[in-house]
Formats: C-alpha cells, structure tokens, sequence
C-alpha cells in the first residue's frame, strides 16, 4: 500500500518518528502488530523491514518509531514530508489483552522495544482494563538517548521508571534490575519488548517469580506474511522436542514461557 | 481483442504464463489477503514431503545485494495435513495448483509421487531435486545426470495421470546435459533455476549469517545467470520450459519467454510486493499489445541472436 | 603498534592483502591519475595473451541488479606490447605485479609462461582457466578436472621462478574437485572466482544485450557464492588463496579472508570508485585494531562454525 | 569526488539542469570531456552514468544537462540543492579545435546531443578561432521540448537553426535535412553529437562532400577511464580491416572518417 510521509521527525541522533497517512492500516491495527516498509523502490535493500506500529489515529496517519541500524534505516530517515513508502500490514499477533485486570500490569522496553508498549497501555486503559496508575512502564537502554516515549506514557497518566546502563538517566543499571525487586514485592503480569538478551532475562524473572509474560520478539523476515518460513523460533511443541514458529504470524508476541530461548 | 495468454505445459492448462514459484507462496492461502489468486496462471506449492518436516534452526535468511540467502531446510506440513489441511483452500480458486515435491531418497519421491497422482485437484507435479541423496553420500539429484536419470524414471514410471516438471539447480557445470537427461528419463517439462548456493559471514562475530552456513541466492541478483540457462536448455530440449529466478517485473519476465521459457514463475518477488505477478500479468499484456503479438505463445523463444 | 599485513601468496609477499583484480584495473596506468597504487598489495595485469587480441564487438557490457556483465573477449595488447609498453609504467611503482595469462590451446599457455618466467620485475603468474580449449571443442580448461591437470601441469613445468595461481571459473558443479585438481597438478595457488556466465535481452528489440550473446556477471551480485566457493575450497586444499568476487567494501573483503582466504582482490568496485582498495585497506586496518588482531594472517580462515 | 548540489531545476518533462561544485574538474575541464557520475552510493544503479561537461564556471561550479533515460537519470533528478553526488572527471578527449577558423564552421545537435556542443561553441569564440557569427548550431529533436539550450547559444551570438521530426519548432524534418544543403552550398567543418543514427547520417553527408567532421559518440560505459575496455567503437586500423578504440579515453569525440558505422 503506498502511502505518504506526513512528517519524519529526527528525535535524536539515532531515532526518528516516521508518520504516514494509512488509513486501512490505521484503521485495522492491534497493540503489538507490525508493519513491513518498504524503504525505496530499488533493489537496494531488496526486502522490507519490519516496524511496530507505534501509534495511529482514526484519521488513519500510523506512526513508527525508528532507530537507525543500518543501510534500510538511514535511507528511511531521508525521506521528506510528501515521498511516498511501501507498507504492508497490519501484520503479526499483537499482545493478548486479558479482559480485567486482577493486578497491575508492568511493561518492560529495552531502548526502541518501548515501539509496541505505547498502544498497548492506550488499550489496556481506553478498554479500562486498568486505569492508568496500574501500569509501569520500565523503559531500559544504554544512555539517555535510548530512552523514549517516556512523555507519551506520561501523558497517558502511566508511572514510569528508567534505568540507564551508563546511569545518563534514572537508576543506573538494566532494566532486569528494576523488574525483578517489583516481582518480588509483587507478582504481575509482564509484558516486554526489547533485545532478544533482554527478553531472556526478562522471561526467566517472570518464570522465577511465576508471572504470566508477553514477549514481543525480532526475527529476520522476508515476507512477513507467513509464507517463507524465514523468520522462525522454537518454541515448546505438544508432541515433540520443539517446533518452530514464525515470528511474523504465529507473533511477533509470543508467551514467554512457550519460548525456547 | 486482447493477447492470447492461455499456454500448455506439458497437458497442464495454465489461462495466463504466470506461476507463483515454490517456497515463496506458501501454501497460497498467506497471500490470499494481499492478491487475488484467481488471476495467476497457477501456484507451486511449498515443497512437500512425505512426512512433516520441521527445516533448519534459524538465521534461516539473509539479505545480499539486490538477493536473498535462504536456508529454510524444506519446512513443511508433509503430505498428510497437506491434503487435509491446505488443499481445500487452494481448490477454491481458478488457478493451476502444482505441487513441488522433494525426498532424501529415490523411495521417498516415488512414495509420494505415486499418492498425490491420484489427487484430482492437482494439475501436476514439480521435482525439486536440489535436495542431497543421502544413499548416494549427499550428492544432489539434480547435479548428476545418472542420479536424475534414475529418479526421473522411478517417479514418471508411478505416474499415471499427473504431468512430471522437473525442476533443475543452477549449480552445475552443465545444465544442458542434466536438461538432456531429464527429458530422457521421461520429465514432461522443465522449470528453472532453483537458488545458487551461497554463504554469507558476519564479520563481527566471525560466524556464518545462517544457521545451516550455507543458503540458497535467489531474488534479481541472479536474473542473468537464470536467463542465460533457460536460454542454453531452449536450445537443446524440446520441452516446455518454466523460467524463473529473479523475476522482479513484466520485462524481467518477457526474458525469459523470449529466451525460450513457455511460463514462468514469481518467487523472491513475492514477498517483496505480493501483487508482483499481478503487475506482470498487466505488463505482459500492455507488450503484447505494443508489439502487436497476437498469441503470447509466439514470443516464446524469439531472441533474434 | 598498527596491525601486521604483510601476507605471502606462495612465495609472492604481498605489503597488504589487497589486490587489484584481472581485467578491471586496466594496465594500471589508467587508475594511476586515481590513486596512488604505492598502497596496493599488488595488480594483476589484464589477461595476457601470445598476440595480441582485439576482443568481441561491442556492446561488450551491460547492468544488472547488483552486478554487470562483460563480454569483452580478452581484449589485450599481447605479451611484446606489454612488456615494451606497460609494463615499464608498473614497475615504477612498489607493488607486487601478477600477470593473468590465457590462451586457446596448452601450448599458447605454455609459451606465454615461459616467456614471462624470465621476466624479473614480475612477481607471479595467474592461469585464467575460463577460457575455451579450441582443441576440446571449446570445453572450458577451467570446467573439467581433466583438461585442467594437463594445463597446469604444462606451465607448471615451465617455470622456474614464478609462482603459479590458478584462477578458477565458479561455473562449475564441485568447486572443490576442480580445486584439488589444481593443486595435484603444481598450483603454488588458487583465485576464485572469476565471472559466472550470464545474459540479458532487450526485449524491445528481442536481440541479447550483448554482442556475444552471453557475458560474465560480477560484482556484489555474486560475492555471496564467491564467498561460499572460497569456504568450501579451504577447507579442502593447503594452498593459499585470493578471494574475489563481488568486493565494495573492507566487511566484503573480510568476509572472505575470514573464510579462508589470504589475499583479496577488488574486480567490479574499481568502475565505480577507483580509491576502492585504500578504503578497504583502511577499513582492514580499523577492523583489526577494533578486535585486537596483531596480523592479518590470523584472521585467515578464522571462521567458527 | 564528492560534490554538492546547488541546483537540479527541471527543465520540461523530459530535461534537467544539474548544477554542482566540482573545483578540480571545472579548473581542468575542456569541450567535448565528460564526466561519470554515480547517482547513489547504494548498488542500484551499481554503476557511474557519462555526462558530457556541458558549462563550467571559474567558481568550480559545473554543469550538466540530462534527460530522463531510465533509473538513474530518475534518480537523479530527484536529487535536492545541498545533496552530496560522487563525480569522477573531466574525462576523455574532447573536441580538437583548430586554431584558426578557415571557414565557418557547423556543430550538429541531436536533442541531449547538444550538451558539449555548447562549450565548444564558447572556446571557439574566447580563443577567437572563430566570430560567432561564424558559427551555426543545427539543432535537431523530436518535438520541440527535444530543442534545448537555444538560449544560451543564441546568447554568445551564434546562429540557431532548428527543426524537429512533428513540425512542432523550428522546420519539420531531421537535422541532415537542414545540414544538407549549408554543405552543397559551402562545405564546412562540422561537430556533431547526438543518436548514433543521426550521427552515422551526418559523417555520411560529410564525407560526400569531403568536409572534415567531429562526432562525439556515446557507448555503454562501466569505468570510464579506459580500464575495463567496455565501450569500444569499430575504428580505421592502419595495418589491419579495423581496431577497437575506447569511447572513454580515445573518444568520445573521433573524427567522423575514421569511425566504422
Ligand atoms: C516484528 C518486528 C518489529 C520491529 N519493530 C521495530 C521498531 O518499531 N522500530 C525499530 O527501530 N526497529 C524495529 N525492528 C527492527 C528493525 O526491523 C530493524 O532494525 C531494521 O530492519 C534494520 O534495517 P536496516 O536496513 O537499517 O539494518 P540492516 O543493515 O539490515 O542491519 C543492521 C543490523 O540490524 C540487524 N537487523 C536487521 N534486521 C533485523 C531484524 N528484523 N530484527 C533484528 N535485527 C535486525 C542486523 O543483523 C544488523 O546487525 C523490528 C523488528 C521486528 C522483527
Ligand atoms: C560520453 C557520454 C556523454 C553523455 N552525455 C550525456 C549528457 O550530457 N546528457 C544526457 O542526458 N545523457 C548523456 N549521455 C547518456 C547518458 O549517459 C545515459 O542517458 C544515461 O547513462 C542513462 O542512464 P539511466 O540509468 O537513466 O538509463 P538506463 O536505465 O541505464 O538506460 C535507459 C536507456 O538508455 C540507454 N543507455 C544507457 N546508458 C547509455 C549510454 N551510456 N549511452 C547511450 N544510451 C544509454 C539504455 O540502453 C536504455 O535504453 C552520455 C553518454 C555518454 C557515453
Ligand atoms: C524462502 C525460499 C524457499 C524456497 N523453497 C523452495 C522449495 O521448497 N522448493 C523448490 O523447488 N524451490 C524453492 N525455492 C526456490 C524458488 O522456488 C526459486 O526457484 C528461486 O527462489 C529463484 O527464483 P526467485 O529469484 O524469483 O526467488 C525457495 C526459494 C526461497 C527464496
Ligand atoms: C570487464 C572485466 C574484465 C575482466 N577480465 C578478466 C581477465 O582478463 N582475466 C581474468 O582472469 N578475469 C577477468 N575478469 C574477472 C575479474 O578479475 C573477477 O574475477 C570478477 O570480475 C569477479 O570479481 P568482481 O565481482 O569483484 O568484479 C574481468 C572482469 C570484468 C568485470
Ligand atoms: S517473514 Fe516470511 S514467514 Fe515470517
Ligand atoms: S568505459 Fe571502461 S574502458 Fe571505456
């Protein structure tokens, strides 16, 4: 589906917030899912890369928010106002929302894995499965330059705690840190999105400490629609040692606990 | 009036030239949001084997310059839940369904051959034989013309009703020797290529960027290696011939028709913009119109060398 | 203390480990506006034959996706030529000069290389085995295990002071046979690849692109199957090796000494940057310094599986 | 060489200005040299794309005029003031001037083909081998957005004769229609660029009436530096039925006799 570049704001020298205008998309899209953009039209790169969805309106503009990793990413950054993208999706399993809260929910973003949370906290409360001051955010990164939408959270009446590892901004640390004191005091259900180490941790505590998790996982895609196969992860099988699952719709959220990491 | 499209491949009626290629559609049903598969002239389905397979760990696929390596390792349902599961659906839709099968051994292919020859919905059959022999040491099927020969003529002598497709791998010093000894053995058509081997290294790490070390290229990087040998097979062969390899629009596609190819097939494409044979298809008629070809069958091998 | 990059090809020491590739670098007199080649390991010449050859007509080249194929013919001013007139122009310079010689029968090859053993400001010879044997009804020496031996071990007889290096053709079915076969017969070393054969078509016109019809397609296309070829080959022979194919940049160039390679050489990315080399030698540089790696050589080969 | 872009104005439909600071190559630049130019520093295109020089300034600006051929003329016409392009040059042999203008001479232009045709128009006239109005441009096109540079020509005092193949500018026909007779009626030296048709149809008039002509000719380039003897032409061999000679580095521009069409 082309669609236009509204605005493609530098946040800092390595993020960036694309909004385009997409209305089927915006108007179809669930906490958790992705979208496949194309970046040129060229063969360089060849394939689309995979973005959460960070926010849309009912006006249908989506909004993705980006880091630059590599060659797709910072040809992605130079595109104005006007040019037109390539995108695909909604694609993938979003996060599976309960219908009521029993307790209060944490979410738990390593630097660009916060992408995804952002809607999910706006459902959990616009569905009022919780209010606002029932859900943390636990936003991790390097330095203070990885942490983001700690304003948008804000907004949405979210508490929010940061940790950085060179201690540039809230505790000094990984984000594991400050995870794993609230699951001891106590027990909620984690929902994470953030390096695959970072999921690891993450879904251990949560076993540890015997809480329901969410991971939102990344997995190179070709198609993803479901129909190359390439982006899978074992997972626990029924029947057999492990199978295999594709990330791009079988998730890209999956329960932490069926993960063989 | 407009262009012809109807071509015949081996008895197997496709309305348009236009396939989706094995592994690169799934089992059709993935695409189905995206495209309407009544246009195309018909879907290769994932390869399929006897029993389900669960493929290669991942890294499964890597990008290259303007390609792909991909080790997926033949995942599939196997041929069980095929039929139950995926068939149906793909029976829905007025379009040629072809079924890419593969096995480890000469007993395999034929197991399998032998059960789906007898499945009305199935418009034929494609031989992926890529795969390593593991009776013959892990030689390929398809790189060694006695090896071919011997399974082209196990799995065509079980056949009674499905047309045989053999599909040929790049790798070889020769393809025109393993076309000959494909049309030999009894294949009623051919499709080619299938992905030339190739490994990629993160430099960081000192490791292979895929699981299994080595993958298959595919995507428009080996565009003109898959022309060149559509062409040199057209020239030796009298059978149909499906071309295919990094087909990315409607000119990458009259190529290969022109080079020789009867149809030809979709892959990397597709999962780049799942409506690319679609978008040939227009393209294929708006060419035929231009150059006033009545029949898309009289393209079919016209270079003018 | 800056990294070690001294390597040593049979013999040839080399001040770094990149090359300037056959038949893209000219006689080197034409990059030398360019860049300084005092910082080259070394140039290989264009391919060399007895007498001079004027090549195929043009168009002798055309794009593609990642890639390029060219059908020049082995254009070259031949071996007298050469060494009155291009050769004085590189020997001012302090790199290594390798001259990559063909020929269409053994005897051409044998000739030309006893001719160039006594040549002292050469430091090496490299066999260009694409080339058809006239005398084989045009079976590539490079294709054929057989053909090879006899070639090499031909030239090899000859020399008394230049190592040898086979390059080798990557359109082949077993790689590593064709490897093992070089080495039987007297290779001091082995460079892969050279072109894999390709086409294009105008569709318009319905005429090949090119005027041979068929050409060689290089460029970042193909390094994911140069790389593989060069993995696949090290683990099988002793021999040093020069990797190449599809090299733009210091990480393409690692890719191949990490799996097993001992020198590179940069063929397709000297058209589009002549300084190609210098960044990749600069990005070597950084590379090793960055993982603490004293000596190029140790990285040879270093890939973990 | 990397260059920045100060203007890239289009033209009409099918033509672009593209104007760059390139110091070295407007110091060295001379009439009828060209430069390659890489429209990205991704791998598609993969190779650099010939232009002739078609102005240059002391201030190292230098300028190109383009038409829109296929994907990377598109590219490059999407290039914005302040873009970085890498440009290699001036390249080849230019037009050989004789110093002194016996009699008028004649420059020959196929639509593009009129890009050096305009620096060797100047030279001739700064040199003072010849007045301007010693000079005729014919210039030929399809219609008359194929009519370019008139201006500029017309600006230096030379004489502008046009005509296209619809009647739209200038006389209907093809330029050889309107060469034709200026060389019955007085044979002039003539220097002529543009479609290798039209270019074999000029050397043929010039030969019948034997006046020495210029041609600059285009060919499929990947170096452009006379390294991967990609481009060659058939030219006269003294010892042989005909030699290979490399449009990059022994041409573009050939004395029209020697060239085997
Ligand atoms: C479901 C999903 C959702 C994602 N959501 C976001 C998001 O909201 N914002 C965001 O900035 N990024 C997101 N990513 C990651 C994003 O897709 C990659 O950063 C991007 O594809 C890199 O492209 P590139 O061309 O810039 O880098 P490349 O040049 O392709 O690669 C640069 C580096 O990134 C790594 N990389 C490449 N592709 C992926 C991938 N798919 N997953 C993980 N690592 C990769 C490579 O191994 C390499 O080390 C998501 C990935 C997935 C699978
Ligand atoms: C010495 C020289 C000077 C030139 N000067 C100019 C100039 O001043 N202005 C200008 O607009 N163009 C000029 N050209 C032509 C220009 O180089 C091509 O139009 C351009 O390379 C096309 O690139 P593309 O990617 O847009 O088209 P492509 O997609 O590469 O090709 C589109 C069409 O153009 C043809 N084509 C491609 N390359 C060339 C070529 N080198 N010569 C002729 N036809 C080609 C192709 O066969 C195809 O039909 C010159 C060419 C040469 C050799
Ligand atoms: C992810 C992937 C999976 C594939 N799986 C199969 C397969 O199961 N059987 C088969 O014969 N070919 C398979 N192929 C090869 C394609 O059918 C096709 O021959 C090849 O990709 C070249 O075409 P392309 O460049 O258009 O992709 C696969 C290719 C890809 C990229
Ligand atoms: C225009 C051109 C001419 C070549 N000429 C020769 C040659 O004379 N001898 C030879 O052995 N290889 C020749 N090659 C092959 C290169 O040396 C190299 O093996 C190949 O291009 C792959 O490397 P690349 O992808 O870096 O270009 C030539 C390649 C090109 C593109
Ligand atoms: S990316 Fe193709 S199956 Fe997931
Ligand atoms: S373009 Fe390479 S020799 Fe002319």
């Amino acid at each position: 589906m082309k669609c236009r570049v509204i605005t493609n704001k530098q946040l800092n020298p390595r993020y960036y917030k694309l909004t385009v205008l997409a209305k089927e998309i915006a108007d179809q899209a669930q906490p958790g899912q992705f979208v496949m953009l194309q970046v040129n039209s060229g063969f360089d790169p060849l394939l689309r890369r995979p973005f959460a969805i960070h926010r849309w309106w009912d006006g249908g503009e989506i909004e993705i928010l980006y880091q630059i990793a590599g060659k797709g990413t910072r040809l992605l950054s130079q595109l104005c106002a006007g040019a037109v993208v390539d995108i695909l999706g909604p694609l993938g399993k979003g996060f599976s929302l309960p219908l009521t809260g029993v307790r209060p929910f944490l979410l738990v973003a390593g630097s660009i894995g916060v992408a995804p949370l952002l809607p999910l906290a706006q459902d959990l409360i616009s569905k009022q499965v919780l209010t606002p001051n029932q859900i943390t955010l636990l936003a991790g990164g390097k330095s203070q330059a990885d942490i983001l939408a700690v304003q948008e959270f804000g907004d949405l009446g979210v508490r929010v705690k940061i940790c950085t590892e060179d201690g540039s901004f809230g505790q000094k640390g990984l984000v594991t840190d400050l995870l794993a004191p609230l699951l001891q005091t106590a027990p909620s259900p984690v929902f994470a999105c953030g390096p695959t180490g970072m999921l690891k941790a993450v879904a251990e505590l949560c076993r540890q400490y015997q809480t329901p998790c969410q991971v939102s996982l990344e997995a190179a895609m070709a198609c993803g629609v479901g129909a190359c196969q390439g982006c899978v992860v074992k997972t626990q099988a029924e029947h057999a040692d492990f199978k295999f699952q594709r990330v791009c719709c079988e998730g890209p959220v999956f329960e932490a606990e069926k993960v063989i990491w | 009036m407009p262009p012809q499209l109807n071509v015949n491949i081996a008895g197997i009626k496709l309305k348009n030239p236009v396939l989706a290629a094995s592994g690169t559609f799934g089992y059709g049903e993935e695409y189905s949001r995206w495209l309407d598969l009544n246009q195309l002239g018909g879907i290769v389905v994932k390869g399929l084997s006897l029993n389900p397979h669960q493929g290669n760990p991942p890294p499964r696929i890597v990008e290259t310059p303007a390609g792909m390596l991909n080790a997926i390792g033949l995942e599939n349902v196997g041929l069980k839940v095929f039929l139950e599961e995926k068939l149906p659906f793909l029976t829905r839709f007025d379009t040629a369904v072809i079924i890419n099968i593969w096995g480890k051994e000469v007993a395999d292919y034929v197991t399998i051959a032998k059960e789906l020859d007898s499945v009305r919905e199935i418009a034929g059959l494609e031989l992926n034989v890529s795969c390593p022999n593991i009776k013959k040491g892990g030689i390929s099927f398809g790189t060694n013309p006695d090896l071919l020969m011997e399974l082209v003529q196990a799995v065509r002598s079980q056949l009674t009703r499905l047309p045989l497709i053999v599909k040929l791998s790049p790798n070889v010093t020769d393809i025109v020797a393993i076309a000959i000894a494909a049309e030999k053995s009894g294949a009623d058509a051919l499709s080619l290529i299938n992905t030339l081997i190739g490994m990629a290294i993160d430099v960081k790490t000192r490791r292979p960027r895929l699981a299994n070390i080595t993958g298959g290229l595919s995507g428009p990087a080996i565009h003109p290696i898959a022309v060149r040998m559509v062409w040199q097979v057209a020239q030796a062969v009298k059978l149909p011939i499906i071309g295919l390899g990094g087909i990315m629009n409607s000119s990458d596609a009259l190529e290969f028709i022109i080079a020789g190819a009867r149809a030809v097939a979709v892959g990397t494409a597709n999962f780049i913009t799942p409506q690319t044979s679609i978008e040939i298809l227009n393209g294929l008629r708006q060419y035929l119109v231009e150059q006033k070809i009545e029949d898309v069958n009289e393209l079919v091998g016209s270079l003018a060398v």
